[in-house]
C-alpha cells in the first residue's frame, strides 16, 4: 500500500537495510529514509561483493575465464556460462556440433528451473512463509543431482567449452530428466494451491509494487521484471541464440506491473522450461560433442562483439573487445539483476517497507551478479 | 488461613513448573513439528528424539553474556523480558486445569487473565523501545497497534460468551458446558447460532495477541530483522522466547476452556485434567501447523481483518446472541 | 524496418555523412573478421574510425547499427534512440590508451520483435575526459554511468550524483585503464 | 456486501486448502540425510580437488610438461622436478637419456575453483579427480596439498 506522504520537516529517520539483513540475500545495502514505516528516498548502495571479474577476464585467457562466469550468478550459473561460449565462439568462429547446443540447451533450462525454483522458496520466506522453501529444494535438489553427475559440480558448473561441452550426457542423465519432468510438473501444481492461492500472499502482492513497462524502458530492465509488465520480451524469442528456435514454447506475459505478475511469470516459466527439456530430450541428436577440430588456441580478430542471452534473470549480455590477442582487449559483462536493481531507488518511493521488500524479492535478486 | 496462603504458593510453584516446562518443550514440538512438516526430522541429535534439546538451548542462553546496547535504556530494558514472561506464568494460576486442579479460583478469572494478556504487549513496546534500535521501535509500535485492535473482537467474543453463561469464573464457565459436545459453546444452539463463527474468531485473535505467525509483524525477519528482540541475547531473548510459548498455553487454554468444554470430555464420559490437556495440546499443534504453513500478513492487512471483519461480525453476533437471549 | 528509420535518423546527425570513409572502413573491418588470421586487415584497421554510422552484420558482432560520434552529438542521437523506443542495455567504456583516448560504449535494444542492437561509441581524451549524462533522458543510466566512473574515470557531466558505486565510496583509482597498477 | 462474504470464504478455503498440503506433508517420510552419520556416495564425474595417478610401477604418472600449472586460472598449482638419467634400449644400444621426474606437486586448494581445466589440458592423463567432499577445516594450510604424498599414502 502506498499512500501519500506528509512530511514533517525533521521527521524522517535513516534506516540501513543491509548490507547484513534478511531480506537482502546477500550483501546489498539500501539507505531508506523512512517516515515511520513509509521509504521517503531510498538509496542503493553496491559494491560489497564486487570482485571485478572485467579485468580479470582482460588478465586471463579466454579458456581460463570460464569458471568465473559461474560466480556471477550462483543460482543460475549455466546461463551465464552459456552466454560467455556464444560470445567467444562468435568472435573466433568457432562451430558448434548440434548435439552439443542442444545438451546446453537442456541444462540451462533445468538450472532455470532450478533457479526460479530457489527463488520460489526465498521470495516466500521474505514474505514470512518458511515451509514453501523447504518444497523448493527439495525439487531444486534434483535437479542439482542431474546436473552434477553430468558436470561434476552442483552449483558453480564449469560445464560448456568453446566449441563444446565438457562431457556428454549419459543415458542415466535422460531418463532422470524424464522422470524429473512429471514430479515437477505435480510439485508445480502443490505450489499454486499452497502458495499462489493463498489469500496472505495474494494480499501482500496485488497491485503491490507498480513496475509500469515505461519505466522498464528507461531503467532497461528485462527479464520476468519486464515481462511482468507487460513487455513480451525473451532474447530466446525476440534475438534467437543457440538451438531455440527449434522449440516450441511460450513467454508468459502479464500486463499487472505488481509484484504478484512478476511472481505468476516465474511461475508459468518453470512449466515453459519443462517443455523445451522435454522436447530437447526428444529431438537430441546424435554425434560428437565438440567439434572435429578442437580449437587449441583461442585468439579471436580483432573486433568488437556482443552476445546477449536470456539467463533466469533476465537479458545477460556479454561485450568482448578483442585486439586479436589470446587475452580480451575488454570483456564486459551486462548483468540484467543491476539494471532491474537500478529502479528500485524510484519505484519504492512512499511505499510501505514490507511491501518493498517484497518488490525487492520479486525482482530476483543475486548480489554477486550485480556487483560482479 | 495459613493453609490457603500455603496452598496457594504450592499451587503457584506447580504453575511455573508447568509454564516453564511447556516454554520449553513447546519449542522442542515447534522444532520438530516444523521439520516433519518440512520432511525433514528437526532436532534430533540430543537425547532421544532431541528431547534433551531445551536443556541444551537453556544452558546455552543461560551462559552467554547479557549485552546491553550502548544508548539504551538500562533499566526498562532489563525489565522488559521479565514483563514478557511474568504475565504469562500469572495467568496460569487461575486456570482451571480440572475440577479440582486449580491454583486460585476466583469469580472474576476471564477478567484477570485478560488483564495480565494485555501486558505483553507493554512488554514489547518497551523491549523495542529501550533497545534503542530503529527496527525494535518500528516492531514495537506495530506490535502495540496489533495488540490494540485484537484485543476488541476478542473481548467482544468472550463478552458473548459470558452473556450466556452469566458468570466470568472459568471454573463455571467449564461446569455450563459439561456433559457431552452438545453443551459445548463452540457448537451452535438456537439462542446462539453463530457461534463457530465466534470460535473462528476467538481462535485468529488469540494467534494475534499471541504474536503467533501469520501475525508475528513484531519479529518479522525478513524486515525487521527480529523485530523487538533484535538487541536481545542470552536469557533475555530466552524469556522472551519462554514468554511467547507460555502465553501460547494461556491462549490455548482459554479456548478450551471457553469453547471446548474444558476437562470435559466430548461424550460426557470420564471428564479431567486429560482431557484439558489433550485438547490444548492439539490446539498447539494447530497454531504450530499454521505457523509453517502461511506466510506473514502485512501491518495495514492484519489491521483490516480486525477493523473490517472480525470486529463487525463479532459485534453483529454479540447483538444477536443478546437478542435471541432474550427470545428464547 | 527500424533499423533503416533509425539509421537514418542518425546519419542525419553527421552534417558531412562522407559516403567515402564508410565504404572504406566497413569493409575492412569485416574483411579482418572473416579471416581468422591476424594479418594486414588488421594493421589495416588500426586507423582511427571515422565518425558515422556503419551497420554491421548481426550474426557477426551481435549488434546491427554501430554509430561513432562526438561527445557534443552524444544527446541528440540518444533522444533519436529514445524516441524510437529503445531501451538501455549497457553502458561501459574501453581504454584505447594507444591512440591516448577512452571511448564510452551504449548498448541500446529494443523490447519488441524488430530486432535492432545499436551501439552509439563516443571517444574523449585521456586525460580529460569528459562526457555530457545520458541520465536525463534515461534514468537507468545513472547507475551505468556511475560504474564507468568508477572503473575509468570518465567524468559524466551533469550527472546528479557521480560517486562510487561498485568501488569503495573513498577509490580514487580506475582499475580499468591499462595503465592501472594494483 | 456479496463480495465482502464470498472474499472472506474463499480466502478461508485458500487457508484449508493450504494446512491441508502441509497436513499430508506432515506424514510422509523424511527426505534429508543425517549428514556426519550418513554420506552420499558421490556421482562418478564429480569434482573434487585433483588426485595423481599411479602408472604401473606406482609411481605418479606425472611427466612434468607444465600444461596444468599454466592452464590453471587461479595459479594454485605448483610443480618441482629433477632431471633424472636414466638408460634405454635403443636398436640394441644402451643410451643414457634424461626426464623428468615430479619431486613435489602442490595444490593449493584454497584458492582452486575446480573448474577442471588443469584435467582436461592434461595430455598424459596423469591427473583426475577425487571424490573427497568432506574437507573442513579452520586452518587454512591443511588445504595445501602435497599430492605426491598423498600418492604414496595411498599406496602404502
Amino acid at each position: 500500500m502506498s499512500g501519500p506522504i506528509h512530511i514533517q520537516p525533521g521527521e524522517t529517520f535513516t534506516l540501513n537495510v543491509g548490507p547484513q539483513h534478511p531480506a537482502t540475500h546477500g550483501v546489498l545495502r539500501v539507505k531508506m529514509e523512512m517516515d515511520g514505516e513509509y521509504i521517503v528516498k531510498a538509496e542503493t548502495v553496491l559494491g560489497y561483493i564486487h570482485r571485478m571479474h572485467e579485468l580479470m577476464g582482460e588478465n586471463r585467457t579466454y579458456p581460463q575465464v570460464l569458471p568465473n562466469l559461474s560466480r556471477l550468478d550462483y543460482l543460475g550459473a549455466l546461463g551465464y556460462t552459456h552466454g560467455h561460449v556464444l560470445a567467444v565462439e562468435r568472435a573466433a568462429g568457432i562451430e558448434v556440433p548440434e548435439r552439443a547446443e542442444y545438451i546446453r540447451a537442456i541444462t540451462v533450462e533445468l538450472n532455470r528451473v532450478a533457479s526460479h525454483l530457489f527463488w520460489f522458496g526465498a521470495f516466500v520466506m521474505d514474505l514470512g512463509g518458511f515451509t514453501p522453501l523447504m518444497y523448493a529444494i527439495q525439487d531444486r535438489e534434483h535437479i542439482l543431482d542431474m546436473l552434477e553427475a553430468v558436470t561434476g559440480s552442483r552449483l558453480t558448473y564449469c560445464y560448456y567449452r568453446f566449441g563444446g561441452l565438457y562431457n556428454d550426457i549419459d543415458d542415466d542423465f535422460i531418463a532422470a530428466a524424464k522422470a524429473f519432468i512429471p514430479r515437477m510438473r505435480k510439485s508445480l501444481k502443490k505450489y499454486d494451491a499452497l502458495v499462489t492461492g493463498n489469500i496472505i500472499f495474494e494480499k501482500r502482492l496485488k497491485d503491490i509494487g507498480p513496475i509500469s513497462a515505461e519505466m522498464c524502458r528507461k531503467y532497461g530492465a528485462t527479464g520476468p521484471v519486464a515481462r511482468g509488465a507487460g513487455i513480451d520480451f525473451d532474447v530466446r524469442k525476440n534475438e534467437p541464440y543457440s538451438v531455440y528456435p527449434e522449440f516450441d514454447f511460450d513467454i508468459p506475459v502479464y500486463h499487472e506491473c505488481d509484484s504478484l505478475a512478476r511472481y505468476k511469470v516465474r511461475m508459468e516459466e518453470m512449466e515453459q522450461s519443462l517443455r523445451i527439456v522435454e522436447q530437447g530430450l526428444e529431438k537430441l541428436p546424435d554425434g560428437p560433442i565438440m567439434p572435429a577440430k578442437k580449437p587449441k588456441l583461442i585468439k579471436p580478430p580483432a573486433g568488437d562483439y556482443y552476445q546477449a542471452v536470456e539467463t533466469a534473470r533476465g537479458s545477460f549480455g556479454i561485450r568482448i573487445v578483442s585486439d586479436g590477442g589470446k587475452n580480451a582487449y575488454r570483456f564486459k559483462l551486462r548483468s540484467p539483476t543491476y539494471s532491474n536493481m537500478s529502479l528500485f531507488d524510484e519505484a519504492c518511493e512512499g511505499m510501505m517497507i514490507m511491501d518493498a521488500l517484497a518488490m525487492m524479492g520479486s525482482l530476483d535478486l543475486v548480489i554477486p551478479e550485480i556487483d560482479r | 488461613m495459613s493453609l490457603t496462603i500455603l496452598n496457594v504458593i504450592i499451587a503457584v510453584v506447580i504453575a511455573i513448573g508447568f509454564a516453564a516446562l511447556n516454554a520449553a518443550y513447546l519449542v522442542w514440538a515447534e522444532r520438530r513439528g516444523a521439520g516433519r512438516i518440512q520432511r525433514r526430522p528437526g532436532p534430533n541429535v540430543n537425547g532421544p528424539l532431541g528431547l534433551l534439546q531445551p536443556l541444551a538451548d537453556g544452558i546455552k542462553l543461560m551462559t552467554k553474556q547479557l549485552v546491553i546496547p550502548g544508548g539504551a535504556d538500562k533499566a526498562l530494558f532489563m525489565v522488559a523480558p521479565v514483563l514478557a514472561m511474568a504475565p504469562a506464568i500469572i495467568s496460569f494460576v487461575t486456570i482451571p486445569f480440572s475440577e479440582s486442579i486449580v491454583a486460585h479460583s476466583m469469580n472474576i478469572g476471564v477478567l484477570m487473565i485478560f488483564a495480565f494478556a494485555s501486558l505483553s504487549g507493554f512488554s514489547i513496546l518497551l523491549a523495542g523501545w529501550s533497545s534503542r534500535n530503529k527496527y525494535g521501535m518500528m516492531a514495537s509500535v506495530r506490535a502495540v497497534s496489533q495488540n490494540i485492535s485484537y484485543e476488541v473482537p476478542m473481548l467482544i467474543t468472550v463478552i458473548t460468551i459470558v452473556m450466556m453463561t452469566g458468570t466470568m469464573d472459568l471454573k463455571e464457565l467449564v461446569a455450563a458446558q459439561s456433559g457431552g459436545i452438545w453443551n459445548w459453546n463452540l457448537i451452535p444452539s438456537l439462542s446462539s447460532p453463530l457461534m463457530p463463527v465466534a470460535f473462528l474468531i476467538f481462535f485468529i485473535c488469540s494467534l494475534a495477541e499471541t504474536n503467533r505467525a501469520p501475525f508475528d509483524l513484531g519479529e518479522a525477519e525478513s524486515e525487521l530483522v527480529a523485530g523487538f528482540h533484535t538487541e536481545y541475547g542470552s536469557m533475555g531473548f530466552g524469556l522472551f522466547f519462554m514468554g511467547e510459548y507460555a502465553n501460547i498455553v494461556i491462549g490455548a487454554s482459554l479456548i478450551t476452556i471457553l469453547f471446548l468444554g474444558g476437562w470435559g470430555c466430548p461424550l460426557g464420559l470420564f471428564p479431567g485434567v486429560w482431557w484439558f490437556l489433550l485438547k490444548i495440546y492439539m490446539l498447539i499443534f494447530s497454531f504450530i501447523w499454521i505457523r509453517w504453513t502461511f506466510p506473514r500478513t502485512t501491518i495495514y492487512g492484519l489491521l483490516n481483518l480486525s477493523w473490517k471483519i472480525l470486529i463487525p461480525i463479532s459485534l453483529f453476533n454479540l447483538l444477536l446472541t443478546a437478542g435471541l437471549l432474550k427470545v428464547f | 524496418m527500424i533499423k533503416d528509420t533509425v539509421k537514418q535518423a542518425l546519419q542525419d546527425l553527421f552534417p558531412d555523412p562522407e559516403p567515402v570513409a564508410e565504404e572504406v572502413v566497413a569493409p575492412a573491418a569485416e574483411g579482418a573478421d572473416t579471416d581468422e588470421d591476424k594479418k594486414k586487415p588488421v594493421k589495416k584497421k588500426e586507423e582511427p574510425r571515422v565518425n558515422g554510422v556503419l551497420e554491421r552484420d548481426h550474426a557477426e558482432h551481435g549488434y546491427d547499427i554501430d554509430v561513432q560520434l562526438d561527445p557534443g552529438e552524444l544527446l541528440a542521437a540518444v533522444m533519436i534512440i529514445d524516441k524510437a523506443g529503445f531501451f538501455l542495455e549497457s553502458i561501459t567504456g574501453v581504454d584505447w590508451i594507444k591512440e591516448d583516448q577512452l571511448e564510452a560504449v551504449y548498448d541500446f535494444s529494443r523490447y519488441d520483435f524488430d530486432t535492432c542492437r545499436v551501439v552509439i561509441r563516443t571517444r574523449t581524451p585521456r586525460s580529460a575526459p569528459k562526457i555530457p549524462t545520458i541520465s536525463k533522458i534515461y534514468p537507468g543510466a545513472g547507475w551505468h554511468e556511475r560504474e564507468t566512473h568508477d572503473f575509468f574515470g570518465i567524468k559524466f557531466d551533469g550527472h546528479p550524483h557521480l560517486v562510487p558505486l561498485l568501488l569503495p565510496e573513498d577509490a580514487d583509482f580506475h582499475p580499468l585503464l591499462k595503465d592501472f597498477k594494483p | 456486501m456479496g463480495a465482502y462474504f464470498t472474499e472472506i470464504f474463499r480466502g478461508l478455503q485458500s487457508l484449508a486448502i493450504g494446512l491441508g498440503i502441509t497436513f499430508k506433508e506432515f506424514f510422509q517420510p523424511v527426505v534429508t540425510v543425517s549428514y556426519p552419520y550418513e554420506t552420499i556416495k558421490m556421482s562418478e564425474r564429480y569434482r573434487g580437488h585433483i588426485e595423481l595417478i599411479e602408472d604401473e610401477e606406482g609411481k605418479a604418472k606425472c611427466v612434468v610438461c607444465g600444461m596444468c600449472e599454466r592452464a590453471c586460472p587461479s595459479g594454485c598449482i605448483s610443480l618441482a622436478s629433477e632431471s633424472v638419467e636414466y638408460e634405454v634400449e635403443v636398436k640394441g644400444e644402451m643410451k643414457t637419456k634424461k626426464k623428468k621426474v615430479l619431486t613435489k606437486y602442490d595444490l593449493n586448494f584454497t584458492t582452486c575453483s575446480l573448474c577442471g581445466q588443469c584435467v582436461e589440458n592434461c595430455n598424459f592423463g596423469a591427473i583426475t579427480f577425487s571424490k573427497d567432499y568432506n574437507l573442513a577445516s579452520s586452518r587454512k594450510e591443511d588445504f595445501h596439498f602435497d599430492l605426491l604424498n598423498r600418492l604414496k599414502e595411498r599406496n602404502s
